[in-house]
C-alpha cells in the first residue's frame, strides 16, 4: 500500500524561534498589526510503502527519531493517508 | 544509434502549425528569423526545431546586438592563454600556472526570486570556470539595487546576499570581494554580477569542444526537468515580471560541489575530449556551442537523458535549464571511467549521444528524429544586428560648471553624513555572511581595495577586483567606460600588484533605444581604449541587455573584473594606516583635483539629488592615469609604502577616512601647499579638493624620512607627489588648509557614521 | 602521532584542516573517505568544517550516518583524541557524542568574521597551551552555531569543566547560551568548537592562535604515548 | 477573536526540491527502502486576532502572498482554527 505522510516539526517550546520572532516583525511592518505569535517548522511529505497503516506509523516515527528531527531541540507531529 | 533522413521522420504536421499558427512568435522570433531559418534548413522548422533556433538565435546566446561591440576589445597579450569565446578565459602566472577567470549577470531571475536567482548565477559562473580545468579559489560579486528607504529592495538586497553566500558558502569557495551601489534607477531592475577565478597549471586546461567521431557524449550531475525553459529568452525580455515565471530555478550547492570534484578529477585523467557547462539554453546550447567549436556534429538521443520529471518531451529536454549538469565528451571506450568517477561522488553520468562528421545537431526521440539543425546554422548564421545609435540628448544639455553651494561650516557633517551613504559606507552587513577565509589563502579579506589570495606553494598571489560606477557612464559613456578599468586597475596596483587581464559585465538597457545603444557603443570603446593602455586585455566577459522596467533604463553599468599579480607576498600593500608619525602623500595631481569640479561625484547627491546629473563627467586624462599606476607599482616593489588607498567614491576625505578606520589611526592632514600657491582657495576649490571624484589619486603612507626616495621615484614617471600630513595615534581625522581647521573628526564618530549604516536600513 | 581529517560529501575545510596539522605539529596527515570502516590507527581524528550532504535538513544530521563515524565513536570510547570543527562540531551533537544541539544563528544569517574567545579551561589535551581567561582571536564561519543545551545539561557541563571556549563578553555572535564557543566531553578526549583554529595559524590570515591549539594535542600525546611505550 | 493558522509551504511541483532529495537518498542509506518521495517545506504557526473568520482567512492569504511565500517557487495551503 502507498502512504503519504505529512509531518510537522517544530521547535520545544523551551527554545527560542529568533526565525518566528523576524517574521512577526515583519508581518507588523507590513501592517499586519493584529498577529501576535509566529513558530516557524518544517514540512515534510514523505511517500513510502508499506503493508499496513501500523507498519507505515512504524516507519515514520522510526524516520523521525532517527533523522528527521533532532529531539533536543524539536518535536514533530505527523499524519498518515493512504495516497 | 539510427541515422535517418529528416524527411522521414521530422514531424511535418508540427512543422505546418508552427508556420500557420505563427509559434514561432511566442518563441520569440521575428518573421525575418524565421524566413532566414527556413532558407538554411530548405524546409519548414518543426516545434523542437523552433525552439532550438529561438533559444540559439536569443539575445542572451546569440549576442546578436552587441556582437559588432564586443569586436572592438583588445583580447590579445603574451599573458592571455585563452581568450574569450571558451567559458571562461585564462591568463598565465608564470611557473606553469594559469588563472581562468569571467563574470557573469543573473539580474532578470534575480528581481523575481532574488535568493534563488542571486544563488543559480553564482552556481553558474563557478561551473564556467571548473570546466576549464580549473579549481575556483575565489568568488566576488557586483550588485545594484534601488536605495534602502523601499522595503521591497531590503528584500531584494538581503535575499540576494543570502543566496550569494548561501551558495559559495556552502560549495566551499570563499568570496572575498565586490561592491555594492544604491540608486533609485537600479529599483525594479537590480543587478548581481558573479565573478569567479580558478586556478590550474598549464597542462589541467580543457576546453568545450566536441571532436572525434564516435566519441561519447555523456550528460553528468543533476537529473533534467522542466525548469527555466525559455530562460534564455526571458533573459533578453523587456518586462521580466511579465514572463514566463517558471524560468527561475532552484539550486543545489551541494550537488555543484560533487560535480566540481568529480570533474576536476576526470578531466586530471586526461581522456576528457571537451567539457561545457550547461547554462542558458541547457542542453542545446552546450551541444551547440561544443560542436561549433571542433567544426563536428553531434547526434544525442533524449530518451536517454535522465529525467527528474515523467514524460518530458524532447522540446522540453532540449530547452530546459536546470541547473548543476555539464555536457561531457570522452575518448572512445573511456565512458566506464567517467561513469567509476562519478559514482564515487555519487552522481550519474550517462551517454546520451555521440560526436559525429556532418555537422548537425541530431535529437532523436525514441528512434525518430526530432530535430536536425546544422551546427552552423544555429551559431555561424545566428543574426548580427546593426543597431542604431544615437547620441542622447541629455549628454548635450549637462553643464559644464558645478553647482554653486552655500558656504558652510559643516564639513564634518558633511563628511559623515557622505560616510553614512549605503553606496560608500562599509559594505560589512554583506561581506560578514560570506565565508571569505574558506582554503585559508586569503590575505586581504573583503573591506580594503582590492581582494588578496594566495597561490598555495609559492610565494605568488594574485589580487581581484570588480569595478564600475554606472552613473559616471550616464554622464558621459566614454570617459565613463576609461575610468571603469582605470579603477580597476588602480585597486589592483595599490594592493601592489601588476594587472594581467579583465572579464567585463555589460549591464545596459534596452538595445532597441538608439540611446541606450549609443551607451553601449561609446562606453566599449572607452573600455577597448583604457584596456589597451593598461595592457590588460578582455579575456572573458558576459552582456545583459534590456535591463529596464516601467519604462526606466537602469545607468549603462559595465562592471570590470580586474586579476593582478603580486610576485611576492611579502610586497602585498593594504589600505590601513599603520603606524604613529608615518606621512601621508598623495600621488596625483591635486592641482587638477581642486578644479575638476563635482560632476558625477556622491556628494553631488548628498547635497543636491535632484541636480546630481545635470553635470558634466570631469575629463580624464588617460595618460596621466597610466603613468600614476606605474609609479604605485614602482613604489610598491621598491617597498617604500606603509599603506595605499584609491580615490574613488566620495573623494579624497572618504579614502582619508577610510584608511584611519581601518587601521584605527588618526592623522593630521594640511591641505594648503596643493595648488602650488599659498592662497586661501574659493569653496568651489575647497569642494573639488575633498569631495570631487575627477582625477585619479592615491593616497599612500610611508615611514618618516622617505620624502626624497619617493620624490625621485615619483619624478621619474612624472608624477605629482605631495605630502600631506601625518598618521597619529590621537584618535582623530584633523584637516586644515592654511590656518583654516576644516575637519575635526575624532574615528569613532567616523566609524559609527561608516559602519553603522547599511545594519540600521535593514533593521528597519 | 597520526592524524586523519574525515572527507563527507560536502565537506570543504578538510584540506585546511591537512595543512594547518601538517604545519603546527609536523606530523602525517591522511584525508580519509566517509566510507572508511577502519580508523583504529589514527591517534587524533577531526571532523572538519563545511557542509555535509549540503547541511540540508539540519546541519550535521545526515553525516552522522556514515560509516566513518562509527570509527569516531569508537575513538572516542578509546580514549584517542577527536576534533569536531564547524560542522564538525555540528556532526558531534548531532551524533550524541557531544551535548546539546546547534541552531539557527540568532541573527537568522551565516556570519564570517574574526571573534574573540576567551579560554575557560586549559586543563583539557587541546588547550593546556593556552593561559586559562586568556583571549585569543579565532575566525568563525556558520550559519548554524547557536548553541543550545538545557538548563540540566548546562549545569553539568560548567560542574565538569566541559566548557572550554567562550565568546568574548558582549561579542557573542550567534546566541549561543552561556555564549558557549566549544565544548568537551566528560572525559575531555573529545573538543567540538564553532570557530576554526584551522585558519588561525599564520598572522597573514589574521592571526596566530590556533596553532597552540594544535601544539597542545600533540604534546599531550606525546606524553601519553612515552608512557605506553615505555 | 482570535485564531491560530496552521500554513504549510511546500515548492511547486515543478521546482528542485535538493532538500528533499538529499533526505530521501539519507532514508535510504538507513534502510527505509520504501521511501519513494520526499518534498520538505516549511511549517508555520501563525497566532491572529480578527473580527471573523473570513477575515482572518483574507489575512492569512495576504500574509502569504506578501511575504511568507514567493509564487514562482512556492506553493501553500492553510487550516484555520479559532483559539
Ligand atoms: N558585494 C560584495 N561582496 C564582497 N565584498 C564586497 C562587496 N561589496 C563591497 N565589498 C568589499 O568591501 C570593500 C569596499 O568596497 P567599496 O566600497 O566598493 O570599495 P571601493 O570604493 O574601494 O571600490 C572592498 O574590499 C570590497 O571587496
Ligand atoms: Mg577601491
Amino acid at each position: 500500500m502507498d502512504f503519504l505522510a505529512k509531518i510537522y516539526i517544530t521547535l520545544k517550546e523551551s527554545v527560542l524561534d529568533p526565525q518566528g520572532t523576524a517574521v512577526t516583525h515583519a508581518l507588523h511592518t507590513l501592517h499586519y498589526r493584529t498577529v501576535s505569535d509566529v513558530r516557524v517548522g518544517k514540512y515534510m511529505e514523505v511517500t513510502l510503502s508499506a503493508a499496513s497503516t501500523e507498519e507505515a506509523s512504524t516507519l515514520i516515527r522510526g524516520m523521525c527519531d532517527d533523522l528527521l528531527t533532532n529531539p533536543v531541540i524539536e518535536k514533530y507531529t505527523y499524519e498518515l493517508v493512504e495516497a | 544509434m539510427p541515422q535517418s533522413s529528416p524527411s522521414q521522420h521530422v514531424a511535418l504536421a508540427s512543422a505546418r502549425t508552427v508556420k500557420e499558427e505563427k509559434i514561432y512568435r511566442t518563441f520569440g522570433l521575428t518573421d525575418a528569423e524565421y524566413e532566414h531559418i527556413v532558407e538554411l534548413l530548405g524546409r519548414e522548422p518543426n516545434y523542437v526545431e523552433a525552439g532550438i533556433f529561438s533559444v540559439m538565435w536569443s539575445e542572451h546566446c546569440s549576442y546578436k546586438s552587441s556582437r559588432k561591440v564586443l569586436r572592438r576589445f583588445p583580447t590579445r597579450g603574451p599573458q592571455v592563454l585563452q581568450g574569450p569565446g571558451e567559458n571562461a578565459g585564462i591568463v598565465d602566472i608564470g611557473d606553469g600556472m594559469a588563472v581562468a577567470f569571467k563574470i557573469e549577470s543573473h539580474n532578470h531571475p534575480t528581481a523575481i526570486e532574488p535568493y534563488q536567482g542571486a544563488a543559480t548565477g553564482v552556481g553558474g559562473i563557478i561551473r564556467d570556470v571548473f570546466t576549464m580545468g580549473a579549481r575556483p579559489i575565489a568568488l566576488l560579486n557586483s550588485l545594484r539595487f534601488g536605495e534602502l528607504d523601499d522595503a521591497h529592495t531590503r528584500y531584494l538586497f538581503a535575499e540576494s546576499v543570502a543566496g550569494i553566500g548561501g551558495y559559495g558558502n556552502c560549495i566551499g569557495i570563499p568570496t572575498v570581494g565586490g561592491e555594492v551601489v544604491f540608486d533609485n534607477r537600479y529599483q525594479h531592475n537590480p543587478l548581481v554580477n558573479a565573478m569567479c577565478v580558478g586556478l590550474m597549471t598549464h597542462e589541467e586546461i580543457a576546453t568545450g569542444s566536441a571532436s572525434g567521431v564516435g566519441n561519447p557524449v555523456l550528460i553528468v550531475g543533476t537529473r533534467t526537468g522542466r525548469d527555466g525553459i525559455h530562460g534564455a529568452t526571458f533573459a533578453s525580455a523587456e518586462d521580466p515580471h511579465a514572463k514566463e515565471r517558471s524560468a527561475v530555478q532552484v539550486g543545489d550547492p551541494f550537488m555543484e560541489k560533487l560535480l566540481l570534484e568529480a570533474c576536476l578529477e576526470l578531466i586530471a585523467t586526461g581522456k576528457v575530449v571537451g567539457i561545457q557547462d550547461m547554462g542558458a539554453a541547457g542542453l542545446t546550447s552546450s551541444s551547440a556551442e561544443m560542436a561549433s567549436r571542433a567544426g563536428s556534429g553531434l547526434t544525442i538521443d533524449v530518451t536517454l537523458v535522465p529525467c527528474r520529471e515523467t514524460e518530458m518531451n524532447s522540446y522540453e529536454i532540449m530547452l530546459s535549464e536546470s541547473q548543476e549538469r555539464m555536457l561531457v565528451v570522452m575518448q572512445q571506450g573511456e565512458e566506464d571511467l567517467a561513469k567509476q568517477i562519478f559514482e564515487k561522488w555519487d552522481l550519474q553520468a550517462t551517454v546520451i549521444g555521440r560526436v559525429t562528421t556532418d555537422g548537425m545537431l541530431r535529437v532523436l526521440e525514441k528512434g525518430i528524429v526530432a530535430a536536425e539543425i546544422p551546427v552552423s546554422a544555429l551559431v555561424d548564421e545566428a543574426p548580427v544586428l546593426d543597431r542604431l545609435a544615437l547620441r542622447p540628448a541629455y549628454l548635450d544639455e549637462l553643464d559644464e560648471n558645478g553647482p554653486l553651494f552655500v558656504e558652510s561650516e559643516d564639513f564634518a557633517e558633511q563628511l559623515y553624513a557622505l560616510l553614512a551613504r549605503p553606496t560608500i559606507a562599509s559594505k560589512e552587513w554583506v561581506y560578514d555572511q560570506y565565508d571569505s577565509m574558506v582554503r585559508t589563502e586569503t590575505f586581504v579579506r573583503p573591506g580594503s581595495d582590492a581582494a588578496v589570495v594566495g597561490i598555495p606553494g609559492t610565494q605568488k598571489a594574485i589580487a581581484i577586483v570588480t569595478d564600475g560606477n554606472g552613473r559616471h557612464v550616464y554622464l558621459d559613456p566614454y570617459t565613463g567606460g576609461v575610468r571603469a578599468v582605470a579603477e580597476a586597475a588602480r585597486n589592483i596596483v595599490c594592493s601592489g600588484a601588476q594587472p594581467l587581464a579583465v572579464t567585463d559585465c555589460l549591464n545596459y538597457g534596452n538595445p532597441e533605444k538608439p540611446e541606450i545603444f549609443y551607451q553601449l557603443e561609446r562606453s566599449a570603446d572607452g573600455l577597448s581604449v583604457a584596456c589597451e593602455a593598461f595592457k590588460t586585455p578582455v579575456i572573458s566577459g558576459n552582456v545583459s541587455l534590456y535591463n529596464e522596467s516601467h519604462g526606466v533604463d537602469i545607468y549603462p553599468t559595465p562592471v570590470i573584473g580586474m586579476v593582478g599579480l603580486l610576485e611576492d607576498r611579502d610586497q602585498l600593500i593594504t589600505s590601513d594606516w599603520k603606524a604613529d608619525g608615518d606621512e601621508i602623500y598623495v600621488l596625483g595631481d591635486l592641482e587638477r583635483a581642486q578644479k575638476a569640479g563635482l560632476g558625477g561625484s556622491e556628494y553631488l547627491f548628498v547635497k543636491q539629488p535632484e541636480q546630481a546629473l545635470h553635470y558634466r563627467l570631469p575629463e580624464f586624462d588617460l595618460k596621466a592615469e597610466v603613468a600614476l599606476q606605474a609609479c604605485m607599482l614602482s613604489l610598491a616593489k621598491q617597498g617604500l609604502v606603509q599603506s595605499a588607498h584609491d580615490v574613488s567614491d566620495g573623494g579624497l576625505l572618504v579614502a582619508l577616512a577610510e584608511s584611519a578606520i581601518a587601521g584605527n589611526l588618526g592623522a593630521n592632514i594640511h591641505l594648503d601647499a596643493v595648488s602650488g600657491v599659498e592662497r586661501s582657495l574659493q569653496y568651489r576649490e575647497v569642494l573639488s579638493l575633498m569631495f570631487g571624484e575627477g582625477v585619479g589619486l592615491i593616497v599612500i603612507t610611508a615611514k618618516v624620512g622617505m620624502t626624497e626616495a619617493l620624490e625621485r621615484a615619483a619624478r621619474a614617471h612624472e608624477v605629482p607627489i605631495r605630502r600631506i600630513g601625518n598618521v597619529s595615534v590621537s584618535p582623530v581625522v584633523r584637516v586644515s588648509i592654511l590656518d583654516r581647521l576644516y575637519i575635526h573628526a575624532p574615528i569613532e564618530r567616523l566609524q559609527v557614521a561608516w559602519r553603522g549604516a547599511i545594519a540600521s536600513w535593514m533593521r528597519r | 602521532m597520526k592524524c586523519a581529517v574525515i572527507q563527507f560529501p560536502g565537506s570543504n575545510c578538510d584540506v585546511d584542516a591537512l595543512k594547518a596539522i601538517e604545519e603546527t605539529t609536523s606530523q602525517p596527515v591522511d584525508l580519509v573517505w566517509h566510507t572508511a570502516r577502519d580508523l583504529s590507527s589514527y591517534d587524533l581524528i577531526v571532523v572538519p568544517g563545511g557542509f555535509s550532504y549540503g547541511d540540508y535538513l539540519r546541519a550535521g544530521a545526515i553525516a552522522k550516518f556514515a560509516p566513518a563515524m562509527k570509527e569516531v565513536e569508537k575513538a572516542a570510547a578509546d580514549g584517542r583524541f577527536v576534533l569536531g570543527i564547524c560542522n564538525g562540531f555540528q556532526v558531534l551533537t548531532e551524533s550524541g557524542l557531544l551535548e546539546g544541539a546547534l541552531r539557527r544563528n540568532d541573527s537568522l544569517q551565516f556570519r564570517c568574521e574574526m571573534t574573540e574567545l576567551v579560554v575557560a579551561n586549559h586543563h583539557t589535551a587541546f588547550t593546556r597551551h593556552y593561559a586559562v581567561g586568556e583571549r585569543i582571536v579565532i575566525p568563525i564561519a556558520h550559519g548554524e552555531g547557536n548553541y543550545y543545551a538545557d538548563e540540566q545539561t548546562l549545569k553539568k557541563l560548567k560542574k565538569h569543566g566541559q566548557i572550554v571556549f567562550r565568546y568574548a563578553k558582549e561579542h557573542n555572535p550567534n546566541g549561543s547560551v552561556d555564549d558557549i564557543a566549544g565544548i568537551v566531553n566528560e572525559r575531555g578526549n573529545v573538543l567540538g568548537m564553532m570557530p576554526h583554529p584551522e585558519r588561525a595559524i599564520h598572522s597573514r590570515l589574521g592571526s596566530a592562535d590556533g596553532r597552540r591549539l594544535f601544539t597542545s594535542i600533540l604534546e599531550v600525546w606525546g606524553e601519553t604515548h612515552a608512557a605506553i611505550q615505555s
